[in-house]
């Protein structure tokens, strides 16, 4: 344990130029695919990095499938990467208890996904303890002295969103909003960024909702129903969260496809059937692979050789798919 | 003296009923909402509430039989959700749709079986049987699809996605168990016995009523209910998503009691439960219609739930002198 | 006599459906025990609920104290003076024995916390006075027989030493000693100048310890008189409001129970009781009696099925017969009218209707016939007399004698051969009772053998062809109806003869 | 005869205590875990997972009330998010601590007070009751806040976030509550009240119990509880959430059963209550500690949580026999 903690207290002082005194070793293993950052030395001592996670929808498996694919990249790095599962319901108490429990088991590094402001209290208590702590998908808007945050910035992805409405509705029309759990940061930001974008850029839009669908396809559905039996002239509809594929079969169960789309989240297969079918006309992604990925090996590049990202904000890329390139994404659906 | 009051009695009696306060509610909210929104009585609308409402009335009526006889069933809405996802992978191997329906409805009885197994031979409580179904349920339907939505292409999905008319399929279901619920519930030996475990299960058993058998049954009618509306919501969206169902359960309760059942057991009525359904289903096509912002929409459901329920009781309490 | 302390004046009361009091004056002096009889339904409870402030009347005043008063709950009417031993018995059972007698008024220490010790040791001074035995004070009262609860709850309307004591049917469930020695209480508060109103359908114990007499019939003060010169028979009579035929008298009907042997059960063991042996022979009807507690309810819960036996034979018609449950003993063709009508015998929130066919349902089939199901009930209502609005008002709305007898209908529907009756007419008035007696004799004249378990001599005396006499779990002797004797049967209760 | 049998009877009494079976889950469950991860064991670890359960730990005291008086509090864990936000709303205003302290315990209390006017004055099923307001509880945290998580940064934090030495203040609190929870509910004349309208309402009120006074302490009781809860929750984040809460009530209530307190009222305790707490909270640590799959977390927590009262309801079985 006290080896440990002053390899923490060092790296953190003397921003650890001199951790590696032996030369350091490089080989060289080709990145898997969508990897995006490489590794740079073979660490001298075994370093454990804790990923913190969640399993409650596809989503996650993606981040999951990117995190083992580095857990195997980085092993050939004497870095061994632990995917713990927080749980399956979000919650801040979940995330807490996983950093105090990694704390707890000494990591090197933790990379978690605080989603809940506040959560930084106990990142921080972890970066006391000598553990570097790195953010990846969702933070709050303090998010304390982590080393970076890897992920989507929901509100521009949000504003995003906003253009991709503007684009559909020629910024006119009704644009109804169904939003996953309210309070949901993540939510609550997609949904602002894109209500804001669209106040400011067309205001002759006109906004039915938000409501609440709890990440629930069918209630999606139910409620896409609804708006467009009192709104018939309904243009788009918003999904910032779970279940779009619900808000796109009522679409298509009303053969109102090619007259109304929907805008939403995630590259999950579910969401990329309507894609293709024409309900789902832009799919923002986040690129989970990477976070599951990249932000480890960054971590491991930070242990080894001292050196921090570039940047606090490493912005996971933005894809959109759209029904015209769903195939070039994604071969399957060509 | 005594005939002339009958006429009176039973109008008293009308009154009287647990289900009235509720139906009172449900139909001046109907009319609000008529005026309210020029959408609300179009047959369209009306017959997208009755879908929305149906696979909660369906519950409901399982769910009613198992707060009769004094539990609750917590597991109803995630033995749903894995009843959806076995119906879709069902599918996937190639099983007959027909088989396929059959084999879901007995899974989900399988799993009535073992709650009510719980609760009835090994004596422990039918509130932590079936949080812990409902926990295992959910973990089962995720490690089967590792998480991932099941795609559901078969005739089955007609069952909650198709129309015959204008009337949505899963609509003319969910009548037909309410029917049947309501015939099961007051025309028979077991549905009678039900009541009875409900209201006295130590004078049952003196009665000869088995009652461990009677409420294995109403365990085994709730899972196999919930295996019906599990086929019913996989076939709406033709897609099974193995997190569904989850809350399902609450709200099923919820229009149980808002429809006049005790908490207490031994009385009860399907109607009053799918009134309850209802009332809660309008509330949400209002919320939509009329664009209530979301957080008021959780505001109004609060409310209009405990006033459906406070201007029964104030009625029963004034009719006690 | 003394002061009034209690008065009414014109009290109506009406329930929905039923008017349960119609203009009902009434008064009561100080040190006097006034009496209150009438028939099931005639509306004493409701009466007494009012006095203790538990119903608002509908109209009509009550003075106490010479004062008026206005009771909201029954909190108010004990701290005005008056405390009630109810008919059905208001104890919470899954708290101790102390606590229940202390109910509403838990004994605090200095320190303002709860003293279980003393209260657990005034509880036991309590019974000592009251001479109240066998029962410990820290013991839940769940695990209390019926009669047991009962005496806690005398103790605790006693434990109140209130100026006006109400007792509404304080010894249905007790036996003749507990009786005697309650009476002997009630003698004794008297003397201090406590105003006792006594309930019961009883007669002879009203005859006992009345000074005045109230007959109450269809929510109607029919009469008060000074409890001199007069019989039980006019009492009864008083009460239906009619001649009754003379007293009911099995002696007089002459028949002889047949001696085939229906039932034997030998060497029964469980925890609660051991070694019982007894015949039971077609037509005839064996009384089983005992102090409370002394295990005559196990022995037939045993027999039926309810609890499991050690050891022990049972054998129905030369077969020895298994018996698993109710089911199976009902099965075998064996009827039981439990003791504890609220506990064990009623469907509380079901109509009347469904309490008395519910039992003959289960061997109909699948789907029932409402049919046939309102015609046998409508019969069997008729037939028992049992009061009630219609036949779908719930039960729990009826007055305590008429929930008894749709308890006993439910078993005759039946039709069993081997009939149990655990204290039949436990709350059950002079002519339901004459009734009940009738369809019993009726029953044992037509062959069905029955098990009569009472704590009421009289009742035992009466009916028996032969009694068995419990005590401390196992049968202590065995009276032919040539030896029945009220003395032999204390002795051997009380296990004072070898 | 008696002399003799008293110790063994205390011994008997010892292990037929409903607590005890639940007891024996948790140290197992301790046992295998220290086995199965250094960790586990030490103080580090063992004070974070008491900081865990302290919030469901002081909600489970109250509900165990609730629960004992014959009714459940679902509003429980949505009050608490909504005084956690009030908390640090009243600190933004500039409110000292103190006085801040006093008006979010009040609030909450006013919330009980209101379920509990409901529940006793009007007649409605507290089921219903504290639905309506878990849902208006909720909706009114957000629409206060916009949805927006609202910091806080004061002493107050101290309560939730704070440590002496190394126990976390939380934790500190919790036992507190647990004793005089303990005090309360078996010493004091309101206390054994709650236990006495439980058993049996009617005859508490016989015997002149306000019934209906004794049932809205209660709710006060709860009500001030998730105010308490929800200060410590926010001090521990230092921000309040708007949506926090949700699904604690049902955790506390299972703590509850899980802890031998019967849902029928009359019955129960505190200390039974802290167990199935920790039962719980042992367990989700262990799942983090060992890595656990996601969806086998669920699965072994619905497992075990009916595990832990099988074992017990089998002993009781096996004992009135
Ligand atoms: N809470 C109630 N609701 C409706 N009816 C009631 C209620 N309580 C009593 N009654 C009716 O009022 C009448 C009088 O009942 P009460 O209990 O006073 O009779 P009682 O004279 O005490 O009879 P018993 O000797 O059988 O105890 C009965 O017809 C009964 O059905
Ligand atoms: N459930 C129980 N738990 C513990 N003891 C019990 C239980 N039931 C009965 N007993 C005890 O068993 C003994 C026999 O009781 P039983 O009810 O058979 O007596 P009884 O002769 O019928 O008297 P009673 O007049 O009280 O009905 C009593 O001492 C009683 O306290
Ligand atoms: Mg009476
Ligand atoms: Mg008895």
């Amino acid at each position: 344990a006290s080896k440990k903690e002053e390899k923490g207290t060092e790296t953190k002082e003397s921003d650890s130029q001199e951790v590696g005194t032996k030369e350091p070793v490089q080989v060289d293993i080709p990145l898997p695919a969508g990897g995006n950052v490489k590794a740079e030395v073979v660490a001298d001592e075994e370093l454990r990095i804790a990923f913190l996670s969640f399993q409650n929808n596809p989503f996650w498996n993606a981040i999951k499938e990117g995190n083992l694919e580095a857990g195997k990249y980085l092993e050939n790095y004497n870095t061994q990467v632990d995917y713990i599962v927080m749980g399956e319901e979000l919650t801040s108490a979940k995330v807490t208890a996983a950093i105090d429990a990694a704390i707890t088991k000494e990591y090197d590094a933790i990379v978690v996904v605080p989603i809940f402001d506040g959560v930084e209290v106990f990142t921080d208590k972890a970066i006391d303890a000598g553990i570097a702590v790195g953010n990846y998908c969702a933070e709050g808007p303090n998010p304390g002295n982590r080393m970076f945050f890897y992920g989507q910035n929901g509100y521009a992805a949000g504003q995003l969103a906003g253009e991709l409405l503007q684009q559909h509705t020629d910024s006119v029309g009704k644009v109804g909003v169904i939003t996953g759990v309210f309070g949901a940061p993540i939510h609550d930001a997609r949904m602002n960024g894109a209500l804001d974008y669209l106040k400011e850029n067309c205001p002759d839009i006109e906004i039915i909702g938000p409501f609440e669908n709890k990440d629930k396809g069918e209630t999606a559905y139910s409620q896409t129903m609804d708006m467009l039996t009192a709104n018939p002239e309904l243009k788009m509809v918003y999904v910032t969260a779970g279940g779009p594929f619900g808000a796109a079969k009522a679409i298509q169960d009303l053969g109102l496809t090619g007259e109304v789309g929907v805008i939403a989240y995630d590259h999950i297969p579910d969401n990329l059937d309507y894609v293709k079918s024409g309900e789902i006309l832009g799919l923002i992604n986040q690129d989970p692979f990477g976070q599951g990925f990249d932000t480890v090996v960054i971590m491991h590049n930070y242990l080894t050789t001292g050196k921090k990202p570039e940047s606090t904000f490493i912005e996971a890329a933005l894809d959109v798919v759209t029904p015209d390139d769903v195939g070039e994404f994604y071969p399957r659906y060509k | 003296m005594k005939k002339r009051s009958t006429s009176i009695d039973s109008l008293k009696n009308l009154f009287r009923i647990r289900e009235f306060g509720v139906l009172v509610a449900l139909i001046l909210l109907c009319v609000f909402l008529s005026f309210a929104s020029p959408y609300f009585l179009k047959p369209m609308n009306i017959f997208n509430v009755l879908r929305q409402i149906s696979i909660i009335g369906i519950l409901a009526v399982g769910q009613c039989l198992v707060i009769i006889i004094g539990c609750l069933d917590l597991s109803a809405g995630t033995t749903m959700g894995l009843m959806g996802v076995l119906c879709a992978i069902f599918i996937g191997f190639g099983i007959p749709p027909i088989v396929a329906f059959v084999l879901v409805i007995a899974s989900g009885a399988l799993i009535g079986t073992v709650n009510g197994l719980l609760v009835t031979r090994f004596g422990v409580n039918a509130f932590i049987v079936t949080l812990g179904m409902q926990y295992i349920a959910r973990s089962v339907a995720l490690l089967i699809t590792g998480g991932i939505p099941v795609k559901m292409d078969s005739p089955l999905a007609f069952l909650g996605g198709g129309y015959i008319g204008a009337v949505p399929m899963s609509v003319i279901i969910m009548g037909a168990i309410v029917l049947l619920g309501w015939l099961f519930s007051t025309k028979t030996l077991l549905g009678r016995n039900i009541f009875i475990v409900g209201s006295n299960e130590k004078a049952a058993k003196l009665s000869g009523i088995r009652a461990g058998n009677v409420k294995m049954m109403v365990f085994i009618i709730m899972g196999s209910l919930a295996g019906l509306s599990g086929i019913i919501l996989t076939g709406m969206l033709k897609t099974a998503e193995p997190s569904a169902g989850l809350g399902y359960e609450l709200e099923a309760i919820a229009a149980v009691i808002i429809g006049g059942t005790s908490l207490s057991g031994g009385e009860g009525s399907i109607f009053g439960a799918i009134i309850g359904a209802a009332l809660m289903g309008v509330l949400k096509n209002g919320f939509v219609l009329l664009g209530v912002s979301g957080y008021w929409q959780m505001f109004a459901l609060g409310v209009v739930i405990i006033m459906a329920v406070l201007v029964d009781s104030m009625n029963t309490m004034k009719s006690s002198c | 006599m003394g002061k009034k302390v209690l008065e009414t004046k014109s009290i109506i009361k009406r329930f929905p459906g039923v008017t349960a009091l119609e203009d009902v004056s009434f008064c009561l002096y100080e040190g006097e025990v006034h009496a209150l009889i009438g028939e099931n339904g005639a509306g004493k409870s409701t009466l007494m609920n009012i006095l203790s402030g538990v119903f608002t009347p509908c109209t009509g005043n009550i003075f106490m104290f010479e004062e008026e008063v206005v009771f909201k709950d029954s909190k108010a009417a004990y701290e005005k003076g008056l405390s009630m031993i109810h008919q059905e018995l208001a104890l919470a059972c899954s708290v101790s024995v102390a606590e229940n007698v202390f109910l509403g008024r838990l004994k605090k220490n200095r320190l303002g916390l709860v003293d279980n010790k003393k209260m657990e040791r005034e509880c036991q001074k309590i019974f000592d006075k009251y001479n109240i035995k066998h029962i410990n004070p820290s013991e839940k009262v769940k695990h209390l027989s019926t009669s047991k609860m009962q005496l806690v709850e005398i103790a605790k309307a006693l434990s109140r030493e209130s100026k006006i004591i109400i007792m509404d049917e304080p010894t249905a469930s007790l036996t003749k000693s507990e009786v005697e020695n309650l009476l002997d209480v009630i003698r004794v508060l008297k003397e201090k100048g406590v105003a006792i109103i006594y309930i019961s359908h009883r007669l002879d114990e009203v005859e006992e310890i009345a000074d005045r007499i109230t007959v109450f019939r269809d929510g109607q003060l029919i009469k008060t008189m000074v409890n001199e010169g007069i019989s039980t028979k006019e009492m009864a009579q008083l009460m239906v409001g009619r001649e009754l035929d003379d007293s009911y008298n099995r002696c007089h009907q002459h028949h002889e129970y047949q001696q085939e042997i229906v039932l034997k059960v030998s060497g029964l063991k469980n925890k609660n009781i051991h070694d019982v042996n007894f015949e039971l022979h077609k037509g005839e009807i064996l009384g089983l009696t005992g102090l409370v507690g002394s295990g005559r309810t196990e022995v037939v819960e045993a027999i039926f099925g309810k609890d499991s036996l050690d050891e022990g034979t049972i054998t129905i018609k030369n077969q020895v017969v298994r018996i698993r449950d109710s089911r199976d003993a009902i099965e075998c063709g064996i009827g039981l009218v439990p003791e504890g009508r609220k506990t064990q015998g009623l469907f509380l929130n079901r109509s009347v209707k469904e309490n008395i066919s519910i039992l003959n349902l289960q061997y109909n089939g699948g789907m029932i016939n409402q049919k046939k199901e309102n015609s046998n009930v409508a019969e069997l209502i008729k037939k028992f007399n049992v009061k009630t609005p219609n036949h779908e008002q719930k039960i729990q709305y009826l007055s305590g004698g008429n929930q008894q007898k749709a308890v006993i209908a439910r078993c005759l529907l039946n039709k069993p051969e081997i009939l149990i009756l655990d204290e039949p007419t436990h709350g059950v008035d002079i002519g339901a009772k004459m009734e009940i007696y009738q369809i019993i004799d009726e029953l044992a004249a037509s062959g069905v053998s029955i098990i009569l378990i009472s704590s009421e001599m009289q009742e035992i005396l009466m009916m028996c062809d032969r009694v068995l006499v419990m005590h401390n779990g196992t049968i202590n002797g065995t009276l032919s109806k040539e030896d029945v004797e009220q003395e032999k049967i204390v002795l051997l209760a009380t296990d004072q003869v070898r």
